[in-house]
This record gives C-alpha cells, structure tokens and sequence, in this order.
C-alpha cells in the first residue's frame, strides 16, 4: 500500500487528478496544507474515486478554520495520525 | 522505524518547512528513529544561518538545529543546490576565494549521492515540498 | 465606467492562508500602500477566498495567522474590500459570515474593477 | 505483479523543462542514483512530457537545458524509461519521435509500476 | 487597455480561468514561460475567449522546441515585443 | 518611459529571475529607462552575494550587478522579506548581533515603502513571479 500525500486544492491545480491516476485500488490519499481544501462538501466530487481511503490533517484544516466544514467522508486525523499512515505504508509519494 | 525526510520548500515562502518539521516532531514523539533531513531545491535555504525571522514568527533554523542536538538528526544539504543559491560554508568559502560563509554546522554540505546511498537504510522517506 | 471602485492600487489575493506566504505578503503591502496615503482596494479571488473565513488560527508551528493582519484594515481606512462570488459559491462558502467586511463581486465586473484603480499587484 | 519494470528507485518528472528547475534536479537525482548501483526508472508524466521533444535549447540567459542530460541517461543504463500516454495525447504530440526511446504507458498501468518500485521520487 | 502575463500551462494550473475572468473586451493576454504551451493547438481551446488578443513569447517557445508547433491564431512576439506590449498597455497584471 | 519590476522568484528554482533579467535588457535596449528592480518573496535570494553556480550557468548575481553598473538600476531588497531569509547587510548583521553579512551594494535593503511611494514616479511597473 502507497500513502500519497497531496497539499495542492483541486480548485487551483490539476496535480490532484495526477495523484489519483498513479493510486492503486489499496492506496491511501492524505490531504495536507492547502489541499484540505479538498475534503470540503463542495470539493470533494474531484476525490470520489478515493473516498474510504482518503484522509485529511487535522492541524491543517484547524488552522484554516475549515475544521467543522468537511465531508463526513474524509477521515480527520492529527499529524500523529499522519505518522502512523506512514508506518503503514510501504512507501510515500508526495504531490505537489 | 527509522525515518528520514526530503525538504524541498524555502522556509518562510511555503509551508513545506514548517510541516516537515511539525511531522518530524511527531516521528520521534512516537518512538521512532529520526536518522537525517535532506535539503533540495530551495529547501536548502532553510540551512542560511543569518536568517532572522521576527521575534512573533517561528524560528525555523533554531527548531532544526534543535532536531539535531536533541535526537541526533542529521541536517544535510545538497552541495550542488546550496553553492549556486548563495549557501556555502567556511570550507567552500575559501576554495571559491570568496570572504565569509552563510552555512555552518550543525547543516552540513553533502552531495546528492549521500541521499541516494543513505535511502536504502531507512525505512521510510518523507518528501515535504513548496 | 460605473465608479465601482477607483484607487491608487489595487491588490489582487489569490493565495489561501497558511501554504504559502503569498496571502501575508499581499496583505502587508496593501497595509504599506495605505500608510503612504494610497487609495488601497482589496480583491479577494480564487483561494484567496479563504482568507475570509472567521475562527483562523495559527500556523503548524504557531506563526501568526492572517487574521490579525485582516483587523488591521479598516484601521488603515483600507474599506474597499472585495470578494469574487464565484469562489464562495464554488467552495460552498457563499452563506457564511466573512470575517471582514468585503463586497461580493461577479466574474463579469472584475474587470472594471481593474480598469478602475491606477496600478495592480497581483500575489 | 506484471513485471512492467521492477526497480530500486522510480523517478517521476512531471515539470516542464525551464520553467522551473525541477525537471533538472529529478533528473541529477536519477543520474546520482544510478551511479551508485541503484537500478532506476524515470515516469514522464503531464508537463514532463515535454522534456523529450527533440530540438530544445538553452534558456533565457544561455544555460543549459535538460537535452544533455537526457543523453547522459544511456550511459548511466537508465533505459527504463516510461512516459505518460494520455499526457502526449492531451498536448497533440503524441505522432512526434521523442529525444529518448521511452514506452508509452497507460494510466491504469502507472499504479502498477509504482507498486514495483522500492523507492519513488516524486518531482 | 491592460496587458496581462501568464506563465502557467492550461493543462496543470486553472489560473488561466482568472486570468480570463479578469480581462476587458480589449485586454490582451501574454504567454510565457511554462505559459507558452497554452498555444499548443490542443491547448488553445481554453483561451479561446481572447483569441485575436493571444500573444506568446517566442524565446520561451524556442528553448522548448515549440516554436513550429503553435496554434497560428497565437501572435508570436519575442522579448522586444513584449517591452512593446507593456509600452502599449496603461498596466500590466502578472498571473502566476 | 520609466520602468520598474517586481522580482519574486528564487533565481535558481524558477524562470521568474531570469525572464526579468532578459527583458531588463531589451527595456534598456530600447531606449527606456530602468529606474529599479524590486526583490520581493523568494526574490530577495537574488541578493545572495556568496552565490557560486556552475560555470557554464548563468550567474545572475553577477548579471544583475552588471545592469546596476551599466544603467544605473537600483537593486533594491525588501527588508522585512529578506531577514526573515538569511540576508542581511553589514548593518544589520550588527544590529542583530551576528558575525558576516550575506548581502551588500549594489543590492540594498529598503522598507516597502519604497516600493510604493517609488511606484506612483515609475510609467511601467512589471512583475516576474515563480
């Protein structure tokens, strides 16, 4: 399994849809930085194909105050979370 | 696990630095090995020892070089990145001919193939970019 | 020309807070701008839209945010403030409260808005 | 497990030659590597595509480009060389020879070849 | 009239689309940089609300290898030109 | 007429310097006048004095001096941006209590202000960005 870490909005730059071409059907996607923009309800149709496995940071959408605006179905986890995907992941890929 | 990360954001432009470092912090609150940070493209900037950031903003350079005493990381910086960006130490300084250096320990020049010879020893490789 | 907004120095903020400095930077000039006697006008666009929600914080290693900087405005009579519509409405934005006070604006008159000011710069 | 193209380390280029320096340094990365025994793939995905039309100078000011490189690769035995199908498509140039014999690939098969990768460096 | 520059591709980065959203019925619009492949003939498409008013920058088309390769619709000038362009317009806005 | 540009990118990561550089020479080739080239953002690394690239790249250090010598350019680095990243001059490196410098004339360091009380005086005013 590959964790593919993302920190580019899908309403600015198309680097999403390259992310998602590259990811295996186990594959996880984490939004970071300014892709948590990504996990809001009106955003993420661009990630469907990944819903399930797709993760956002939680400091980072706190930070933005984006924090009680997300889709239910983009799982929130802190940045201890975002290690322990690590520790999960064969490898890292990192979009950008 | 030991971890190691690429750091490829200048630090006071992008975010890069400040979640690598943030995700750093997390990997040794865990138990595991922070073994080494590479610096590439302009990530090498974050090694300019002048920096000197307003006393309300986060002190990158001083929260790296805290990495490296508390848990023995090491700060490596691309040599090839970091001389046509501005950034060399006492040693480069003097075979360029050049007056004074921007680069010192506890970052340390090293060339790209320190990263690619060092990969196959840790576990994971985290890549942070602007 | 409807008058929308005439200025000095338009500044156009397209960066969202926080992944890059961008925002900030675009916002301390506007600041500077104002304090040498410019008529300063804002444009909110893009990602720069999410400037504007309220409750930000600061950043992963405790920066300051741009919030404070946003407060800052009206004080430096900086009370042309403008926010593309679109970018709300895209980002499912459009029906909350914006930290600051700012006009929403449709694509079709960003133009005049920039026809309108004297110098443009764009972050 | 097809067995496309197992190796240590996958460098995928998705940057356009001159406009930014990343295209350059991935490819140093992989030079680098493969000079220290590693065996290395290259992906040219979206706007790294570009980098294999044949005929690209030098930049703005004179420096150089990334043919040069490009040629360096044989000699490095780099020759699992992968370029994205759908992106030369995207951009009309896919009846065109390229400066390197790269295979063209799928995007359903991209996965596949990450998976069979020890490493990836993503630029 | 304004002249605006922009230096990203259509095909990785949507700030053409504020670019166009951004330009007069007379505004002209200047490619360069990664920008120049937005007059590739595939690419054209997207700025195709201000042809007869696309230009593009001839050194960055040469350096890589682009030049025989644009759309005709696309006005070629090299750097003089631009200098030119910018002597035209009341102001220049950059897009990056 | 009298030109200015606003330079924000760093000058060996992103064209931005470059395609600034390339048409400061053809503003002053034809006949303009360049009053001052602004370093804003990652800009300000133009400023690096101790750069050294590869002899068969472009020194844009160098090229920037030549255009200040030749035609008069101010070279001029916001202050705030380019603390913050490593560079400073002789006086601020003693104002901070730090030993060397990383920048000097003919880059100067200058508040905003500058940029903007200089900006209504300028006909043109054109931004390079990464």
């Amino acid at each position: 399994m590959v964790l593919h870490i993302l920190n580019r909005s899908p309403s600015m730059s198309r680097v999403f849809q390259q992310a998602l071409d590259a990811m295996g059907t186990d594959d996880r996607l984490l939004l970071i930085e300014d892709g948590v923009q990504g996990a809001l309800p009106q955003l993420i149709p661009y990630l469907e194909p990944v819903l399930g496995r797709l993760f956002v940071l939680k400091e980072d959408l706190v930070s933005r105050a984006l924090e009680g605006h997300c889709d239910a179905r983009a799982i929130v986890v802190d940045v201890d979370g975002f290690v322990s995907l690590t520790e999960e992941a064969d490898k890292t890929v990192s979009w950008f | 696990m030991q971890y190691a990360l690429l750091v490829q954001g200048s630090p006071y432009s992008y975010q890069a630095s400040h979640s690598a470092l943030r995700f750093a912090q997390a990997v040794v609150r865990r138990g595991h090995s922070l073994t080494a940070v590479f610096f590439y493209h302009d990530g090498v900037y974050n090694a300019a020892r002048l920096a000197a950031p307003p006393q309300d903003e986060p002190h990158l350079y001083d929260a790296w070089a805290q990495l490296h005493r508390e848990h023995d990381t090491e700060l490596l910086v691309c040599i090839a990145a970091a001389l046509r960006r501005g950034l060399m130490d006492e040693r480069e300084s003097s075979r360029h001919g050049k007056a004074g250096h921007s680069l010192e320990p506890p970052f340390i020049l090293t060339g790209l193939g320190q990263l690619i010879e060092a990969s196959t020893a840790y576990d994971r490789l985290i890549s942070f970019s602007p | 020309m409807t008058g929308l907004s005439g200025g000095d120095l338009l500044v156009i903020l397209r960066h969202a807070p926080h992944g890059s400095s961008w925002l900030k930077e675009g916002l301390d000039t506007a600041l500077v701008a104002a304090a040498f006697g410019q008529r300063v006008s804002l444009l909110f666009m893009g990602d720069g839209v999410m400037a504007l929600l309220p409750g930000q914080g600061s950043g992963p290693l405790g920066q300051k945010g741009t919030q404070p900087t946003l407060q800052m405005l009206e004080m430096y009579d900086i009370d042309s403030l403008w926010v593309e519509h679109q970018a709300l409405l895209e980002r499912g934005l459009n029906d909350m409260s914006l930290s600051v006070d700012a006009t929403r604006i449709e694509k079709d008159a960003i133009s005049r808005l920039l026809a309108e000011h004297t110098q443009i710069l764009n972050f």
